[in-house]
């Protein structure tokens, strides 16, 4: 080795030889774990900016066709809020009870999680189904695209968050609270309250905001 | 029942496509059939394919980059072939080959090229420097890689059944609406860019995770090689810009698929939505690929010069402040769209503030070799070549961001010229630096260094022959995607770019050669001591290539050039004693899931682009059950015994000390 | 990766993370998240319903109200707070929010100040016809 | 179509912004380039005059110089551009010597149509203008994104069906020029060239008069003809029927052209070899 003719030396007698105290080495696997679901959940939460962009900027554009506020039931919105808001909490509970080893207040508590998820989604459908049928479809006009792509995005994530409970409530059940299985809980619950989060973005900006307009 | 799929899509009519592609098929399946006739299947599958090493991960995206690369450039010799012919005639290619030709040329560059060879070079070597066994998530990276091939293999499959999409590397509408684009070639497009992204995206999470919350004892922030922190900023684009580029497609693909209106004529759409949109992934895009290009930079030329990197926590600003202004830059691909003069020109500034810590950076890296001692092996070859070339390319950029003069130069061949300016000589360049002064971290041996600084020479000198004619021609009033020309002017000049793309044809034969000579003579080019440069940080501290767990014991750091004080301090304390503690290591188990996985998404992304439907849900039902069952494992990490630990690196540093007493 | 590291890591929580808390005291944060984020909510819907407030600041009142909801959830449903163990967790919260408002702002005024520069359609109509 | 040679007042103004702006770049770019070939030939490893200082790796001093230089640099070129995005804007009126001309661009698959309001006459591929009159530009699209550039005469900009971009420009000296589409459109794009005839005002009025008796009427039927894809057509004036023909494709009273025909949707086109 003619370039480096240096010592080599070994990397770890040298151990110790100058207290680092100042990092402590790799994280625990259950922070690492749920740090990288936040920046995933932070992914997410931009790519929803792009269609709430998308909606901003073609809201107006009605081609003739309806607008919001003719469109819009705000009770169904708040039956819907309702639900989310109920599941948060809920959901809430289910973390607690996955901490406290707790398998039946965790599964009741994930059940309710999935009821509340599914009216959501049944009272979000019921609403695409009335637009539909009412001429006010997605290829209506740019401003109905952009809704249905945001709201409905939004519902396609709420509806991966009940076929992802389901699969959670069934990995407790077989396998009881794992350590993996544990780490698990922590995202889905990251990311059953992200959900709430956009969610209230959504209905303050779609809703309320296009209600007025 | 097969959608849009029907013979007529497989040209057998036309005999250059159907002999060229028939016979790449031929290829690939006699490999394949070597492959399995003669036992390496088992060997493949276990070591390579459902490996979730971050090493072996790395060496794979490398893989996938150099063959694309060879796919790209055949584009490119194409281009510059039809140009230099087509003088008032159509030369050899008609205009819906040709368009498919650099739309293919350029999307393949930057996502199955450019891409991947960084994503590789991080993926190999971040880990080490950190001084950790692992990443953060070792089977999503394994998806992660699966899925970017999965994007390759259907952007190639366009090549036999169907077409690509003939609309430039960004499809922009409503040329790329169904109205005027009915074939299924943007659907490739934009199911290979969705698919591929999702993996681009699991990559950066994995990444940023890893540098974030994986250091080794000792590791802080400001004790990061300069590597590890353009990693971090890089992956952090690439979580920030992939999601727009998904969501902006997802929203071309729904216009196309379902009828929605985001950017049709018709409807209300606003086709300027998709320029904006696109351009806000795609400036950051162009930073995530030379952010770690910088890097590599950095530790080649501290390296080679045998110093420290000058100004490390300028670099560390410079890196950062970069990561943050490329968000705010992205309107200066359209200038000439409309804007006002208000908007324009703060948009232009703007993006000339990135030339100032792209500068600190240049002088930085000038400053590391004043005073130094510079070995002028392959990659600082490379590294020098950078300097120079990439001072030129920044130059034009800077130069497209006055918006006056942007309103003469945009689409030019003068913009051609200002971006293969940056990223050849600035990502691939630095793709090359990194590729042979790894090259003995990964693979135990060294690359020829005499054909390598050939292929350098010969990249440069084509390099600059190829493009500073297109720069000319630019100004001369040529536009880009010209399938024939009636200028005569123009003709000299673009004869001239053929040539150049000639030499670089040659040096890419010499950097094949230097490959084939260095595996061949592999004995003789051996590393035996695990740091065949006398490196700084900590991947030279474990031996070449590195046993699967990185490091037996995990390394200790006090300071900046961990591994680099480590040596100096050996050095002045004379030797060592080998009492080491060994304990068991814990190693996650390898997984076919991300393998599974990317074999349901290319039923599935092949399904949609021909309107299969049934296969679509089948390739989606697929994918959620493998990662069912992969949740269900109850194994997922295999015990690697003290004893075993302690032979492995018992071994490693006997050939190290015996290295080293050979050497005096 | 394997759990190498068994020493504490008082430096670092992950995100959802509530720490050590009782039962008891952990129900409570999530009820009264809920109270709160209830109370935002009804307000949010009050607002556009009623007459009692000055129309024009309406929506100023909801994208507070919504910012404020979002908040209550991220303290009392995520856990994410600025104590320092949480810095790198809310650092990497600032650069998406950074982004989100620099995507989602700038996309608005570009596409404002196209618009108006390539003039609306009716605008044209009504000058010339 | 040498951009540094150029022919009206818009080109040439952009031409010296580009030209100085280089220049101050190369001030302190070429002294870069000097000092990284300088410093990696002295500080080679060989050569046993040069000094190695390994630990020298922080000066304070050179930091802010390091910070300094490019800073001011930007500082002075951001200044051009700003003023000169503002003199610039291609919407911004130019002074001229005759009267101002009004002329409406409409880019179609794959040809450009100038239509004259004032003068009631059209014409296809061919864009005939008198020298020293402010030219008044208004240009939308019928299909696809193009920009309308005549190199010589300066500043570019798109077209785009739904919209109207506006640019203003003006031709100094008579001559005939190229213009081209310098945005891809799809198949036909590289034959979008276009003659520019910069003549003296009495023979723009005679060419506009003798247009005007053209037995070739524009209106929105034989508009919509024009508007099919087709490649290579003919240098064609029109006398114009219809003057409100441009706001009715701008505003969409005349729907997008439809893109390719059924029958060539219905054949799946060959890919790249
Ligand atoms: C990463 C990006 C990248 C790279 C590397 C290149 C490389 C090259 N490009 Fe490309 N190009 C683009 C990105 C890139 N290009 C993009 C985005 C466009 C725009 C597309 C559009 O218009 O939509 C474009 C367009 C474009 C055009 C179209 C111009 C026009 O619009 O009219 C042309 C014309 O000649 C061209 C030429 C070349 C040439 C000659 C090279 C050469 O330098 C080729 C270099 C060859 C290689 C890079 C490959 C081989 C190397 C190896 C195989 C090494 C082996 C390695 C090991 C063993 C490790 N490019
Ligand atoms: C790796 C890729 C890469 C990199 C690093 C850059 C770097 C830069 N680019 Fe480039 N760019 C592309 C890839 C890249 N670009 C691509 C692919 C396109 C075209 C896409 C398409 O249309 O298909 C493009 C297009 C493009 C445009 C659009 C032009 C148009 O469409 O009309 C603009 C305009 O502002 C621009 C500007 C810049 C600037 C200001 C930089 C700066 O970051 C450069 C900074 C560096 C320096 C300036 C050199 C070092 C500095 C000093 C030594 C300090 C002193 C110098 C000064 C003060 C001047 N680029
Ligand atoms: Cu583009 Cu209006
Ligand atoms: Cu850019």
């Amino acid at each position: 080795m003619a370039t480096a003719a240096v010592a080599h030396a070994d990397p770890h007698q040298l151990r110790g030889l100058a207290a680092a105290a100042e990092h402590a080495g790799p994280a625990p696997k259950r922070i690492v774990t749920a740090y990288g679901f936040w920046i995933f959940l932070l992914s997410d939460i931009i790519m929803f900016s792009c269609f709430f962009a998308a909606y901003a900027v073609l809201s107006g554009q009605t081609d003739g066709g309806p607008k919001g506020s003719e469109l819009f039931d705000l009770r169904s919105v708040t039956a819907e809020t309702g639900c989310l808001l109920l599941s948060s909490f809920t959901c809430g509970l289910a973390s607690i009870a996955a901490d406290e080893r707790e398998t039946t207040l965790f599964q009741l508590a994930m059940a309710l999680t999935c009821a509340l998820g599914l009216a959501f989604l049944s009272l979000e459908l019921r609403e695409f189904a009335t637009l539909v049928a009412r001429g006010a479809g997605p290829s209506r006009s740019a401003f109905l695209s952009s809704f249905f792509t945001l709201v409905g995005c939004h519902g396609l994530h709420v509806s991966a968050g009940v076929l992802w409970l389901l699969t959670m409530m069934a990995q407790v059940t077989a396998k009881g609270f794992r350590a993996d299985i544990r780490r698990r809980i922590v995202c889905f619950a990251l990311f059953w309250h992200a959900l709430d989060i956009i969610w209230v973005a959504v209905f303050s900006v779609v809703y309320l905001l296009g209600a007025g307009q | 029942m097969f959608g849009k799929l029907s013979w007529s899509a497989v040209p057998l009519d036309q005999p250059i496509p159907m002999a060229a592609s028939g016979s790449v098929a031929l290829v690939i399946l006699a490999v394949l059939a070597w492959i399995v006739l003669a036992g390496h299947l088992p060997y493949l599958w276990r070591e390579w394919i459902t490996s979730v090493d971050h090493k072996r991960i790395g060496v794979m995206y490398t893989l996938l980059a150099t063959v694309m690369l060879l796919r790209g450039f055949a584009d490119a010799l194409m281009m510059r072939a039809q140009q230099a012919v087509a003088l008032h005639s159509q030369g050899f290619l008609p205009p819906e080959h040709y368009n498919q030709i650099f739309s293919a040329h350029g999307t393949i560059m930057i996502f199955f090229v450019a891409m991947p060879f960084v994503i590789g070079l991080m993926n190999l070597i971040v880990p080490l420097q950190l001084g950790v066994r692992d990443v953060a998530f070792p089977t999503l990276n394994s998806v992660g890689f699966w899925l970017t091939a999965t994007g390759a293999l259907l952007v190639n499959i366009s090549l036999v059944i169907g077409e690509f999409a003939r609309t430039g590397w960004l499809p922009y509408p409503p040329l790329s609406e169904m109205t005027y684009s009915p074939g299924v070639g943007v659907d490739y497009y934009l199911w290979s860019l969705e698919i591929s992204g999702v993996g681009t995206l699991v990559a950066g999470i994995n990444l940023v995770t890893t540098v974030l919350k994986l250091r080794t004892k000792g590791m802080t922030y400001l004790r990061m090689p300069m590597f590890c922190w353009t990693t971090l900023a890089s992956n952090l684009l690439i979580v920030a810009a992939f999601p727009i580029l998904t969501a902006t497609l997802a929203m071309l693909i729904l216009d196309r698929y379902l009828g929605f209106h985001f950017f049709t004529n018709e409807g209300g759409g606003n086709v300027m939505m998709f320029m904006n949109l696109i351009w806000a992934w795609g400036h950051p895009e162009v930073y995530i690929l030379v952010l770690p290009a910088f890097g590599i930079f950095s530790e080649v030329v501290s390296t080679f010069s045998g110093k420290a990197l000058f100004g490390y926590r300028s670099m560390v600003l410079a890196t950062m402040a970069i990561c943050v202004i490329s968000f705010m830059v992205w309107l200066h691909h359209f200038f000439t769209m409309g804007a006002g003069p208000n908007v324009n020109a703060i948009f232009g500034i703007a993006s000339m503030i990135i030339a100032v810590p792209t500068g600190v950076k240049i002088y930085n890296w000038l400053f590391t070799m004043y005073m130094g001692r510079i070995r002028f092996t392959t990659p600082m070859l490379w590294s020098i070549g950078f300097m120079v070339t990439f001072l030129l390319g920044g130059l034009t950029g800077v130069l497209v961001a006055v918006p006056p003069a942007d309103f003469l130069l945009h689409n030019s061949l003068f913009l051609v010229a200002h971006f293969h300016n940056v990223i050849i000589g600035g990502v691939l360049f630095g793709a090359f630096a990194g590729y042979t002064y790894w090259f003995p971290k990964a693979f135990g041996f060294r690359l020829h260094e005499g054909l390598g600084k050939a292929a350098f020479w010969c990249w440069l000198i084509g390099f600059y022959v190829a493009f500073m004619p297109l720069y000319v021609v630019g100004l001369l009033g040529m536009t880009r995607r010209m399938q024939h020309y009636d200028v005569p002017e123009w003709r000299p000049w673009l004869l001239v770019a053929s040539v150049g793309a000639i030499i670089i044809l040659i040096g890419i034969a010499f950097q094949i050669a230097q490959l084939v000579v260095s595996i061949h003579r592999r004995e003789e080019l051996r590393d035996h001591t695990g740091d065949p440069w006398d490196g700084r940080s900590l991947e030279w501290a474990t031996a070449s290539p590195p046993p699967v767990f990185n490091f037996a014991v995990t390394p200790d750091v006090s300071g900046e050039d961990a591994y680099w004080s480590m040596k100096e301090r050996a050095r002045r304390q004379g030797t060592s004693d080998d009492s080491v503690a060994y304990t068991d290591i814990e190693m996650p188990r390898n997984s076919p899931t991300g393998f599974i996985c990317a074999f349901f998404a290319t039923i599935m992304g092949f399904a949609l682009i021909w309107h299969i439907w049934w296969m679509v849900a089948a390739g989606a039902i697929g994918a959620f059950a493998t990662f069912v069952a992969f949740a269900w494992r109850d194994h997922d990490e295999y015990v690697i015994a003290a004893d075993d630990v302690a032979r492995i690196d018992q071994a490693n540093l006997a050939e190290r000390r015996a290295v080293m007493s050979g050497a005096g | 990766m394997s759990d190498q590291s068994l020493e504490s890591h008082a430096t670092d929580v992950a995100p959802g993370d509530e720490g050590e808390g009782r039962v008891r005291t952990r129900i409570l944060g999530y009820v009264v998240g809920l109270g709160l984020a209830i109370v935002l909510t009804a307000t949010s819907f009050f607002i556009v319903g009623t007459d009692l407030v000055w129309q024009p600041s309406i929506p100023v009142a909801i994208v507070v109200l919504a910012i404020a909801q979002m908040g209550v959830h991220l303290v009392f449903f995520l856990h994410i707070t600025t104590g320092p163990d949480n810095t790198n967790n809310v650092l990497a919260l600032a650069f998406g929010v950074l982004i989100v408002i620099l995507v989602i702002g700038g996309s608005l005024w570009i596409m404002a100040n196209l618009n108006a520069n390539m003039m609306p359609m009716d605008q044209i109509m009504q000058m010339q016809r | 179509m040498n951009i540094f040679d150029p022919q009206g007042p818009v080109a040439a103004a952009e031409r010296t912004i580009l030209v100085d702006s280089v220049a101050i770049m190369l001030a302190i770019v070429l002294p870069t380039i000097a000092a990284i070939l300088g410093f990696a030939w002295w500080y080679r490893a060989s050569n046993r005059r040069a000094q190695y200082q390994p630990d020298w790796a922080y000066s304070g001093r050179l930091e802010l110089v390091v910070w300094a230089i490019p800073t001011l640099t930007i500082i002075l070129l951001g200044g051009v551009a700003w003023i000169g995005a503002h003199q610039l804007d291609p919407a911004r009126p130019v002074e001229g010597t005759g009267p101002p001309l009004r002329i409406q661009v409409v880019s179609l698959d794959w040809k450009w149509l100038f239509i004259y309001p004032d003068q009631r006459v059209a014409s296809l591929n061919a864009l005939t203008v008198p020298v020293g009159s402010p030219l008044q530009f208004e240009l939308t699209s019928s299909s696809v994104m193009n920009a309308f550039f005549i190199p010589q005469l300066g500043s570019m900009i798109y077209t785009m069906n739904g919209m109207v971009t506006r640019l203003q420009l003006r031709a100094d000296n008579e001559g005939t020029y190229q213009g081209l589409s310098s945005h891809f459109s799809g198949d036909g794009f590289p034959g979008m060239m276009f003659d520019v005839h910069v003549v003296s005002q009495l023979s723009f009025t005679d060419w506009a008069s003798k247009a005007a008796g053209s037995n070739q009427a524009l209106n929105a039927e034989s508009y919509g003809k024009l508007a099919r894809q087709s490649i290579g057509d003919a240098k064609v004036t029109y006398r114009l029927d219809d003057p409100l023909l441009f706001q009715a494709v701008a505003t969409q009273h005349i729907p997008a052209a439809p893109g390719p025909s059924p029958d060539q949707q219905a054949q799946v086109s060959p890919r790249s070899p």
